[in-house]
C-alpha cells in the first residue's frame, strides 16, 4: 500500500543521512548566497529597505504603513516597555544592569550564543535571566510586558546594524545548522515550510497577506499587528507562522525557535534594526 | 554620525521618524492632566446620527440637509486596506468656509464612522483611522457655506475590522 | 514529487479512515484505536512536529465516545492516527529533503 | 501608568499641525469574548482640542474608529510654548485631559 511504501522510503531517508561535520557548516556562504538570491530577485528593492517586509514591495500597503507611521500604534507598547525598563527590581538593580550599554541600542546583538550553557540566547531570554539573576520571576515569552520591553529596546537601536557573531565553536555551529534545517523543513498539514513562504514568495499574496521577505524579518521584531490589536513578541510571531500552516506551534523560546532566529538574524547581519514594526 | 553611509532615504526616514516621536524617549512637552472645567461633553456626542443605516439618513440626522458631489474634496483612501481594522483616511477640502467633515463607511452596520467641527481658523482637513468591517464606499461630506458635499472612494477589505 | 506523495498520502487516510469502520464497534475497540494515536501523536510531539488536526480529531473521537456513538469515535481516532503518522513520515522525510530547499 | 493621550502638535508659518494617539479600545459591540459572549460598545464619543481658550477642533466618534485612535489637523494661530488643551469623554462616562505644549 502506498502508505507502507511512504514510510519505508522515509526509514531509509533517516538512517542514510550522516552527522554533520562541524566543517560542513559554513555560515559565510550561507550568508553570501541568502542576500545574493533576495537583492537579484528584488533588484528595486533597496537593500536596507528590506527590513520593512511587505512593505518593501507593495507600494499600496507601503502607504497605509508610511501613513500609520506618523504616529505609530506601538507608540504605548514602547512607553510601557521604557517605564519596566527604568523600574528598579525590589534589589534596587534594574535590567539596565545585565546589558552592554545599560540595555540602550543594543538589539542588533541578539540572539547571541552562550558559550557556558552551549546555548542561543535571543534577547528576550537574556532579559528573562536578568529577572532571575535579580530574584524576579520571568515573564510570559508570549505576553504583552515581554512584547513592550523588547519593543522599547528594539526601539533605542533603531538603525544599528545587524551584528550576529558566530563563534568557531562546534555547539555554535550545530545551533546555528539546527536553526537553518528548521527554516527549510517543511511541516504542518499544509506541508509549507518557513521557506516556502518567505523565500519562494515574498511580495506574493497569501491568503489576505503579502508575505514579508526572510531577509531582514527579524530585523522588525517585535511587531505590533492589527490582527492582534497590540504588539507580540517574536515566540508569537513564530507560533502563529506554525499554526497557520496547521502545525502545532513549539513552546515559546524553543531551541529550535531560539535556533531559527539566531540563522535569520545572521543572515540579516549589516541591515538596520526597524523594530518595533507595525505590520498588518 | 550616519551607520549607513548607503542608506536609501527610507530608512534614514524610519530612524528620523523614531527620533521625532520623542515624547517616549523622555523629550516630553511638560504635559499634565488639567481640571474638567474645559472637558470635552458628551451631551454635544450626535447619538441619533450614529445610529442610521444609510448615508442619506446619516446626514439628515446631523445636518438636516442633503449633499451634491464635488470634486473639491480630496479623500485619501488606500484601494486596498491591509487590515480592516486599521483604515487610514483623510479628508481635506478647497472649498470655502468649511464648518464640518463627516467620515462615512457604507457598508459597516451604522454608516457614521467620525464627525468633525472645524471652526473658524481650523483648516478644512483631518487625518484618522477606521474600522471597516468589508469592502464598502467610503464618502466623505464637507459642509461648506452651510451647503453639504461629497465625495467618495471604494476601499477593498480583505480582513474585516468588525474586530476592532 | 515526494511532498506531493505526503500530502495525498495524508488525504487518502483521511477519507480512507471514514470508510474502513464499517462495523459495529465496541468501547474496546475504540480504548484500542484511541491509544493507538496516541502512540503516534506522541511520537510526532518527540519530533516537534505534531499537526494541529490531529488534536482535532482526537477531540471529536473523546466526544463520540463519551456520547456513546464508538463507531464514530473509531472513525475519528483512526483519522488521527493516521494524520499523526503521515506527520511523522513528513518529519523523516525533511530531515533530508530540506537541503534541496536551501538558497545556494 | 502615564496618560492615555500622546500630542505632537507642531507650530510652523503660523500655522499648527496637530496629532494626537488616545489609548482607548473602542469596542465595536460587533466583536465576541472568548467565551463567545459579546463585548458591549465601548468608544470615545467626543474628543475636544482647546487653544487659548478656543475651541480649534471638535470629535465625534463612534464605534467604527480604530483601537488606540489617531487624528490630524491644522489650525491657524499657535506658536512655541502655547498651551493646547486636550480632552476626552467615552459611552461609558469615563474621560481623561492633558495640557500640551505646542512645539
Amino acid at each position: 500500500m502506498l502508505r507502507k511504501c511512504f514510510i519505508a522510503v522515509a526509514i531509509v531517508v533517516s538512517t542514510a543521512q550522516p552527522l554533520l561535520a562541524a566543517s560542513d557548516v559554513n555560515p559565510k556562504a550561507d550568508f553570501n548566497a541568502f542576500r545574493k538570491y533576495f537583492t537579484e530577485r528584488f533588484p528595486n528593492v533597496k537593500l536596507n529597505d528590506f527590513v520593512n517586509g511587505p512593505y518593501s514591495m507593495d507600494e499600496n500597503l507601503r502607504k497605509q504603513w508610511l501613513a500609520k507611521e506618523e504616529f505609530p500604534p506601538y507608540e504605548f507598547a514602547v512607553e510601557k516597555g521604557k517605564q519596566m525598563f527604568n523600574t528598579p527590581f525590589k534589589n534596587g538593580k534594574t535590567y539596565g544592569d545585565c546589558f552592554e550599554n545599560k540595555g540602550i541600542g543594543v538589539r542588533q546583538n541578539y540572539p547571541k550564543f552562550d558559550a557556558k550553557s552551549g546555548q542561543v540566547i535571543t534577547l528576550d531570554v537574556a532579559l528573562n535571566q536578568c529577572r532571575e539573576a535579580n530574584g524576579e520571576k520571568p515573564l510570559n515569552y508570549n505576553k504583552a510586558d515581554m512584547a513592550a520591553l523588547t519593543a522599547y529596546m528594539a526601539f533605542t537601536s533603531r538603525g544599528k546594524a545587524m551584528n550576529i557573531k558566530i563563534p568557531d565553536n562546534p555547539r555554535a555551529l550545530a545551533a546555528y545548522e539546527k536553526g537553518k534545517q528548521y527554516f527549510y523543513s517543511r511541516l504542518g498539514q499544509f506541508n509549507f515550510s518557513c521557506a516556502s513562504c518567505h523565500v519562494q514568495n515574498p511580495g506574493n499574496h497569501f491568503r489576505t497577506e503579502v508575505v514579508a521577505p526572510a531577509l531582514g524579518l527579524v530585523n522588525a521584531l517585535p511587531i505590533y499587528r492589527s490582527k492582534w490589536g497590540g504588539m507580540g513578541t517574536t515566540s508569537r510571531r513564530f507560533r502563529s507562522c506554525n499554526s497557520q500552516v496547521r502545525g502545532v506551534p513549539l513552546k515559546a523560546e524553543d531551541e529550535l525557535y531560539r535556533d531559527v532566529e539566531y540563522y535569520l538574524s545572521y543572515m540579516a547581519n549589516g541591515l538596520p534594526i526597524s523594530g518595533p514594526g507595525a505590520r498588518p | 554620525m550616519n551607520e549607513f553611509p548607503d542608506a536609501p532615504d527610507t530608512a534614514r526616514r524610519m530612524i528620523l521618524k523614531g527620533a521625532v516621536a520623542g515624547g517616549l524617549a523622555g523629550l516630553g512637552f511638560g504635559s499634565f492632566p488639567f481640571p474638567a472645567y474645559a472637558a470635552a461633553d458628551a451631551k454635544e456626542w450626535p447619538a441619533d446620527a450614529f445610529k442610521q443605516k444609510s448615508e442619506a439618513d446619516v446626514l439628515k440626522a446631523l445636518y438636516g440637509k442633503t449633499a451634491e458631489a464635488s470634486d473639491k474634496i480630496s479623500l485619501d483612501a488606500p484601494e486596498i486596506a491591509e487590515n480592516g481594522a486599521v483604515v487610514p483616511i483623510a479628508v481635506t477640502s478647497t472649498l470655502p468656509k468649511v464648518t464640518a467633515i463627516a467620515i462615512l463607511v457604507l457598508n459597516n452596520p451604522n454608516v457614521l464612522a467620525a464627525a468633525y467641527k472645524i471652526p473658524e481658523g481650523t483648516e478644512a482637513l483631518v487625518s484618522n483611522r477606521l474600522k471597516m468591517a468589508k469592502t464598502s464606499k467610503v464618502v466623505a461630506v464637507v459642509e461648506s457655506n452651510g451647503k453639504l458635499y461629497s465625495a467618495a472612494k471604494e476601499v477593498k477589505v480583505t480582513v474585516g475590522g468588525c474586530g476592532g | 514529487m515526494r511532498t506531493r506523495l505526503l500530502i495525498q498520502l495524508a488525504v487518502v487516510l483521511s477519507v480512507g479512515g471514514f470508510v474502513t469502520a464499517g462495523f459495529a464497534a465496541s468501547a474496546d475497540d475504540f480504548k484500542a484505536a484511541y491509544a493507538k494515536a496516541e502512540a503516534a501523536i506522541k511520537q510526532a510531539h518527540a519530533l516537534k512536529n505534531e499537526w494541529t488536526t490531529t488534536g482535532k480529531e482526537m477531540k471529536a473521537a473523546k466526544k463520540a465516545a463519551d456520547a456513546g456513538k464508538f463507531d464514530d469515535a473509531v472513525k475519528h481516532a483512526e483519522h488521527a492516527e493516521a494524520l499523526a503518522k503521515a506527520s511523522i513520515a513528513q518529519a523523516e522525510e525533511q530531515k533530508k529533503l530540506w537541503k534541496d530547499a536551501v538558497v545556494r | 501608568m502615564s496618560s492615555t493621550i500622546r500630542i505632537k502638535a507642531v507650530a510652523s508659518g503660523g500655522t499648527t499641525q496637530v496629532q494626537s494617539l488616545i489609548r482607548h479600545p473602542m469596542d465595536s459591540g460587533f466583536l465576541k469574548d472568548k467565551k463567545g459572549k459579546l463585548i458591549p460598545a465601548h468608544h470615545i464619543e467626543v474628543l475636544q482640542f482647546k487653544h487659548g481658550g478656543k475651541t480649534v477642533f471638535t470629535a465625534f466618534w463612534g464605534p467604527a474608529v480604530s483601537k488606540d485612535p489617531y487624528v490630524k489637523f491644522k489650525f491657524k494661530g499657535g506658536k512655541k510654548g502655547d498651551e493646547l488643551k486636550v480632552s476626552w469623554v467615552d459611552n461609558k462616562g469615563a474621560s481623561d485631559s492633558l495640557m500640551a505644549k505646542i512645539q
